[in-house]
């Protein structure tokens, strides 16, 4: 049958990661990979996936971001069951971290298939960028921030980002990298209003104050992998992004560690989150199609599709069983930090409704924009968002 | 009219009855239905589906203590005030200079017409890079020499919402011009001659004489661009995202958001219940001028 | 009949003459610099579609191109790539035609319907669901998404291509309604009576006496339907289902996805040529436009 | 039925417009040719057959208006202010043709207007209305020279009738008209109730009724006014002249024009007056 | 100037209206006033001046757009068709009031009107247009009696002057008009040219200069027809009769009426009537 797959994935290395996806599937013969490209971002696709599958239009499979977002689906019974073929194959004892199938979760049952690990909290850098500011290329954030000043006279961008989600993704790596895994953990998963009135929060807060500085105000409206783009070119020192920026690193045909460099956790705490795209089958009533469904589910998690799809995406693969020779220098760092496990953390994704998630997203875009939106303001209007989060 | 029909038989213009039944099961169904579903569900903590569990007005509560929302009306407020003074104004003045007896006037009707025969999507993306200050006007004039000229409104938060009023109104305008037009088109020209034999300059018959004349077109343009100002939404989209920040954000928005991206219906459809409140405060007093003028006629 | 169109679309008085008073130049020289603004959003759609990508890079967006090259126009048309199809625009150019031409006609016989039987057979009631129906107009779309979502799950239509008719016959109802209704209310009622004294009845009436006399209206209904329903982007993407897909979900498709450095040239070409069906109607019946809006519009 | 606007069906030939009442009801051709054609002969419409209305003057759409009357074969034509849109040539050369139809056909024609002379002109009988009730139906001539009451007497006519408000006086056979200074012997007056003395009554009496002459006429029937305006119209001219402190009018040949301020002698003729009482304002 | 369609400003009293050009042009406030008051009280308008055109009848508002050309106190007034739009009786009704308005004011009005009875009546000279040419400039009676031309003759005049083509014929002083069976001695007529034998003619004499008889008239003056048609207007009847084989239109006193196919007796007066060359259309 065919299957129609629905996801965001139109940059470059998405892309190409999508095509691994449909010719693998392809080549199981029989069914047909139906490509739902959507693009924009998550906020352009995620409405429109979620009217069809509630329109009774189902697509055969989706992208969505493994979490709350799909879990009210789910409640209502509009999602394929995964949990025979889980079992039979035995996900859950190659999956890592188990927080990841976690979310897949509902009352026992399986009803998403992760693909990937992404990770967020890399700070990408363009070496050569930094010779021409004439600053050596900084270690962590603070030595960054100080590299800032020289860099803006050399009329180099320090810090590449772009609308919305993006400086959001700034604002949550600090949560984590600035703030430390206690600090995101209380704030985010325990929903500690004390702890986002900390004054370890307000060093968060600050750091991202000097983001807003350092950044130029042409990120308004630009996408991500124009921003990383804008590093390749060496236009821009550094962008602060999830690691699937790895993949336009990749199709401009750069190397890791020498062409261009990752700072994990922006240099100070490495601490990564395990986020990731994950695929949902939406209840279909075609027999055909379920058959499909669970065919592609199950090629999804297969060691073959693993590697080529996570080495064309940039992201890391969600076994741990697989050969992982191909990566490069920025993959196997993080690599090295998901194996010890004491630095992982859930994403937010997963620890927040979207409602709470895009509160925060909403405070952290405005304070990004406002110059003149003071550090305890915002603060303050943190504390209030984590008080009613649910 | 002497036709209306005898209200009592039901099967009295029995025709007309079926015919008017895809506007009645709309009206009932779409129109109606949909609002009252949008009202009592708003009273809900519904989330990604509609439930029925009532919590008051908790939804109300914290609409109207959402930052973003109170930008987003305030915004809203910005654009509506502007788009409709300037439409209105530039749109006569469009159409005053046409009724003048020019030559080419198709040509110049065309240019101002042209724009909203596009969507809003293509004029968002054309304004953006219009706007965009390391591509567009800002750096067109810096080419020149001035280095120091700043026009960056879009990445701006103060400006931001400006950048969608001069696109919305280069999409609109020449749509007011039209209509302006056609009522200047539809004055006696013997209240010009005899202006004229009164010996009152031209801009102040058109202050005194002509614009209060009329007020009929004026009302409809008003309406028209008043509905359009109100479900603002795509061209903000294509144009800013709703940034930098929020500071673009409007109200259509945040319940398109609401609803289906946030997975909270109840505040949506809070927000959605504000927004009808509001148009129907803008239609009440037009509805009721309407039918004072239909007693008139 | 003299009672229809009474306002011309002429301008008073004598024909323009050739002699250009001090007066005459300031208004033409407003007139230009209003037309400098409006043009201009087009003018750089066009010369940046004709430029390469590196002329982009180097010169101004308002310099015209150096070198004409009319790649960017094919490769939007045929080869621009969304996610995994790079087949352009032209598939949703289909689409879209697709959707346009039954939605236009059904959505303007109802509507025609409508207006008739609110201007010359009131009944019951007629009155109060011509209000509510007007009041419709000014409903944003996003407030009735989710439960006309629900509504044509229910009926059993939602992605098809029935279902986005549909949703753009219930959306452009209430204006064209209007005007409809208007138009027939203009129009002398005393054809009317004496086609019922004739012995007519409803839809004789309708469709061999006030049809063949409305085509100002219904050029304006098809102008303003046309350019709707072809512009729309929100509803398509909903309710039109993925096989269906409408160019603008394309042209945002292509522009939204960038694969390395944007490519400008090709953005502004699949703009303009996604522009390009509305903004030939405009350039076509502009003057039909204002004339007809005249008739329906203004006098109701 | 025949409409004041014509109600042509702007969109069809002068054929199509006669023909579609019966095709409506489903007449075989052959007939409705023959109806039609006999239609365009009795009203001369043969020649614009193939023509559509805009291409018609307004008498001859008023023509093709009456012709789609004519075909429906009905017994009662209902004519609504048929020419009222028309000026005032066309007018009279039209009304003049429905008469000519009329007598052809001698069939009912109810005629609604809002003209005299056309209702003068081409009425058998006709009826006064006035707020929905009937003030007086009767033949032209009787409604023009005996009007019931004072709204008939004002309506019909023009120029219109000259009121002058005053008492009865006099003895019983003797009895008077009287205000201000004027007294009118009522001894020819055709009287349909006593003319009861002291009674507040209205003395109306047509501007064709009055003569002006140089000299005194008979007592009691004559009386001296000043000129006020006078307006030739033609044939004969509209004296205006102040009488009893009132205006009236008074119909005279054109040969002779009167300069205002002349000091003129005027004949009444009672018998051609009405008198209507002041309060009920009904004929006396 | 006064305009057809009233021009008055909606928007604004019937005060504003009136003062609206005194206040562009600066006046003081007290001279507007008093101008104002003047012009109100010549043309009866204290009671409207609070309110809107809208609020006004037809014949109120032409009062009114009259009033904002005599606040400015102008030397000419123009008029154009200011009646046009009014109905039947409030323009007689206003015809007189423009005609004393003229006498109080007494300065010089070029009134411009498609209607024949307001240029009769209003005008000390009238000029008949055609095709933007002056086609004859004379005082009323004279238009009237004496049409210069044949589209005068047939503009001026309701009901219409009747037109018989025909020749002339007969010896010196005996010259005759004859058409078909009809001869008309010309003896009395008043000709401006020689009358040559054989001349192709119109002749044209008006409904009211023809007598009708139960007897025949004298010869030359009188012939017989057949009646047609009997219009009653009232104060005079309309009768329509064949001679000559052409339809003619007699004016008669209303009191006797006749019957459609009546033999009577015509009786002409040609001091009365007028000749016209067939082919210039000039009065000869
Ligand atoms: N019996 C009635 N009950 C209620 N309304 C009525 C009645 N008769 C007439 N009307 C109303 O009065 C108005 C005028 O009616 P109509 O047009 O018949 O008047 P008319 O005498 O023909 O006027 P005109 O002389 O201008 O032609 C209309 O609006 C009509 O609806
Ligand atoms: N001298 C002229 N040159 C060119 N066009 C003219 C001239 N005079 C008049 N016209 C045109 O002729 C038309 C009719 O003119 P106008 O309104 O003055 O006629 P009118 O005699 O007043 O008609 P009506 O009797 O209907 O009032 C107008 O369109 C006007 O522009
Ligand atoms: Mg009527
Ligand atoms: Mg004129």
């Amino acid at each position: 049958a065919d299957l129609e797959v629905t996801h965001w994935w139109t940059a470059g290395g998405e892309a190409a990661a999508a095509k691994v996806l449909a010719e693998s599937f392809n080549k199981l013969g029989g069914d047909k990979w139906v490509d739902g490209a959507i693009a924009g971002s998550g906020s352009t696709a995620t409405p429109i996936i979620v009217s069809r599958i509630l329109g009774g239009n189902p697509m055969g499979a989706t992208q969505l971001n493994t979490g709350r977002d799909a879990e009210d689906l789910v409640k209502a019974g509009l999602m394929t069951d995964l949990t025979e073929i889980a079992t039979k194959e035995g996900w859950a004892d190659f999956i890592r971290p188990s927080k990841l199938f976690d979310a897949c979760k509902y009352e026992g049952k399986i009803y998403c298939v992760p693909v990937n690990i992404h990770t967020e909290q890399w700070m990408w850098v363009n070496p050569a960028a930094f010779k021409a500011g004439g600053v050596s290329v900084p270690a962590n954030w603070q030595e960054f921030v100080a590299a800032g000043p020289k860099l803006k006279e050399k009329d180099i961008i320090p810090l590449a980002t772009g609308d919305a989600w993006q400086v959001n993704l700034i604002f949550n790596d600090m949560v984590s990298s600035i703030g430390g895994k206690e600090l995101f953990l209380k704030v985010y998963r325990d929903k500690d209003a004390v702890a986002a009135a900390s004054p370890e929060m307000k060093a968060v807060f600050e750091a991202y104050a000097q983001a807003r500085e350092l950044a130029d105000p042409g990120y308004v409206g630009r996408s991500w992998n124009e921003a990383t783009s804008l590093v390749i070119s060496g236009k821009a020192s550094a962008q602060i992004m999830g690691d699937w920026a790895q993949g336009e690193f990749g199709v401009a045909g750069k190397v890791a560690g020498t062409d261009y460099d990752c700072l994990l956790g922006l240099g100070n705490n490495p601490v990564l989150n395990t986020g990731g795209d994950a695929f949902y089958f939406p209840k279909n009533e075609n027999p055909e199609v379920t058959k499909a469904q669970l065919k592609l589910a199950s090629m999804m998690v297969s060691k073959q599709t693993q590697v080529a799809f996570n080495l064309a995406k940039g992201s890391l693969p969600i076994r741990g069983d697989v050969d992982l020779a191909a990566a490069n220098a920025c993959m196997k760092k993080g690599v090295e930090v998901l194996n010890k496990l004491d630095n992982v953390v859930p994403s937010v994704n997963q620890l927040l409704s979207p409602d709470t998630k895009l509160e925060v997203e909403d405070l952290s875009k405005e304070f990004f924009a406002d110059a003149s939106m003071t550090v305890e303001d915002a603060q303050a209007r943190f504390v209030s968002i984590i008080e009613q989060a649910q | 009219m002497s036709h209306a029909a005898r209200p009592n038989t039901l099967f009295k213009n029995l025709n007309a009855k079926v015919a008017a039944v895809p506007m009645i099961a709309t009206v009932l169904i779409v129109f109606i239905g949909c609002t009252l579903w949008t009202v009592v569900l708003s009273f809900t903590s519904s989330r990604s589906l509609p439930e029925l569990t009532f919590v008051g007005f908790d939804q109300y509560t914290r609409l109207f203590n959402t930052p973003r929302w109170n930008v987003s009306a305030i915004n809203l407020g910005i654009f509506g005030v502007f788009t409709l003074v300037f439409s209105t104004v530039i749109g006569f003045i469009l159409a005053a200079l046409m009724d003048q007896k020019i030559r080419f006037e198709g040509a110049f009707r065309t240019v101002f017409l042209y724009p909203y025969a596009l969507s809003f999507i293509v004029t968002g993306l054309v304004w953006q890079w219009i706007l965009t200050p390391t591509f567009g006007i800002q750096r067109v004039v810096r080419d020149l020499g001035f280095e120091t000229f700043t026009f960056s409104i879009l990445n701006d938060q103060r400006f931001a919402i400006y950048a969608v009023v001069i696109a919305g109104l280069w999409h609109g305008t020449g749509l007011v011009m039209a209509l302006m037009l056609a009522g200047l088109r539809g004055i006696d020209e013997d209240i010009w001659k005899a202006s004229r034999v009164d010996g009152i300059p031209i801009w102040k018959t058109y202050l005194f004489i002509v614009i209060p004349m009329m007020r009929p077109v004026f009302i409809t343009t008003i309406v028209l661009v008043s509905t359009g100002i109100v479900r603002v939404y795509d061209l903000v989209v294509a144009l800013t995202g709703g940034g930098p920040g929020n500071a673009s954000e409007v109200p259509a928005k945040y319940v398109y958001e609401f609803m289906f991206r946030r997975a909270n219906l109840g505040q949506g459809l809070a927000a959605s219940t504000i927004m009808l409140t509001t148009v129907l405060i803008i239609i009440i007093p037009w509805a009721l001028m309407e039918y004072r003028g239909g007693k008139r006629k | 009949m003299t009672a229809i169109n009474t306002i011309s679309t002429e301008p008073h008085g004598r024909r323009p003459t050739r002699t250009f008073t001090p007066a005459k130049i300031m208004i033409y020289g407003v007139l230009a610099v209003a037309a400098l603004y409006y043009v201009l959003p087009l003018y750089v759609m066009i010369v940046t579609s004709l430029k390469g990508m590196p002329e982009i890079r180097l010169g101004n967006i308002f310099s015209p191109p150096v070198e004409i090259t009319f790649q960017p126009w094919s490769t939007a048309w045929t080869s621009a790539c969304t996610g995994l199809y790079c087949e352009g625009l032209k598939v949703g150019f289909w689409n879209s035609v697709q959707i346009l031409i039954p939605s236009v006609i059904i959505s303007i016989l109802i509507a025609s319907v409508n207006g008739y039987a609110l201007a010359n057979w009131r009944f019951k009631g007629s009155e109060i669901f011509f209000s509510v129906l007007l009041f419709g107009a000014f409903i944003p779309y996003q407030v009735m998404l989710y439960p006309l979502v629900i509504i044509t799950r229910e009926l059993r239509i939602f992605g098809t291509l029935t279902g986005i008719i549909v949703i753009h016959t219930i959306f452009g109802m209430p204006i064209l309604t209007l005007l409809f209704r208007n138009y027939f209310a203009s129009l002398p009622t005393e054809l009317f009576k004496a086609a019922r004294v004739d012995g007519a009845g409803f839809w004789r009436i309708f469709f061999q006496i006030m049809v063949p006399l409305s085509a100002p209206i219904f050029i304006v209904a098809v102008i303003i339907q046309v350019t709707g329903i072809w512009n729309d982007f929100l509803l398509g993407v909903i309710f039109a289902g993925s096989k269906n897909i409408p160019m603008t979900v394309q042209l945002n498709n292509i522009v939204n996805s960038t694969q390395g450095v944007k490519e400008y040239n090709v953005n502004m070409a699949a703009t303009i040529l996604t522009g390009a069906v509305p903004l030939l109607v405009y350039f076509f019946s502009g003057k039909y436009f204002v004339r007809g809006i005249a008739a329906g519009a203004v006098k109701g | 039925m025949v409409f004041q606007s014509y109600a042509l069906y702007p969109q069809m030939t002068v054929e199509k417009n006669l023909s579609f009442g019966l095709r409506v009801a489903g007449l075989p051709k052959a007939q409705i040719q023959q109806r039609i054609a006999n239609a365009a002969d009795i009203l001369q419409l043969e020649p614009l057959l193939q023509r559509k209305p805009a291409a018609l003057s307004g008498g001859q759409r008023q023509r093709v208006a009456i012709g789609r009357a004519l075909v429906r074969d009905v017994d009662v034509f209902l004519f609504d202010e048929p020419l009222s849109n028309l000026d005032a040539k066309l007018r009279s050369e039209l009304r003049v043709e429905i008469k000519r139809l009329h007598h052809k056909l001698a069939n009912t024609m109810i005629y609604v207007t809002h003209d005299q002379i056309e209702a003068l002109t081409l009425a058998d009988r006709i009826a006064v209305m006035k707020g929905g009730l009937i003030q007086q139906l009767d033949e032209p001539l009787t409604i023009y020279n005996k009007p019931r009451n004072l709204f008939v007497a004002s309506f019909i006519g023009s120029p219109a009738m000259n009121f002058l408000r005053g008492k009865i006086t006099g003895a019983n056979q003797d009895k008077a008209f009287t205000a201000a200074d004027l007294t009118v012997s009522l001894a020819t007056y055709d009287a349909q109730e006593p003319l009861t003395n002291e009674r507040d009554v209205i003395f109306g009496f047509r501007p064709e009724h009055i003569t002006i002459n140089d000299k005194p006429g008979p007592a009691g029937l004559s009386c001296e006014a000043t000129v006020d305006l006078d307006e030739p119209m033609g044939a004969d001219s509209l004296v205006w002249l102040t009488v009893a402190g009132k205006p009236i009018s008074v119909r005279v040949d054109s040969s002779r024009r009167y300069l205002p301020g002349e000091k003129v002698h005027l004949n009444f003729n009672p018998a051609m007056a009405s008198l209507f009482d002041a309060t009920t304002e009904n004929r006396v």
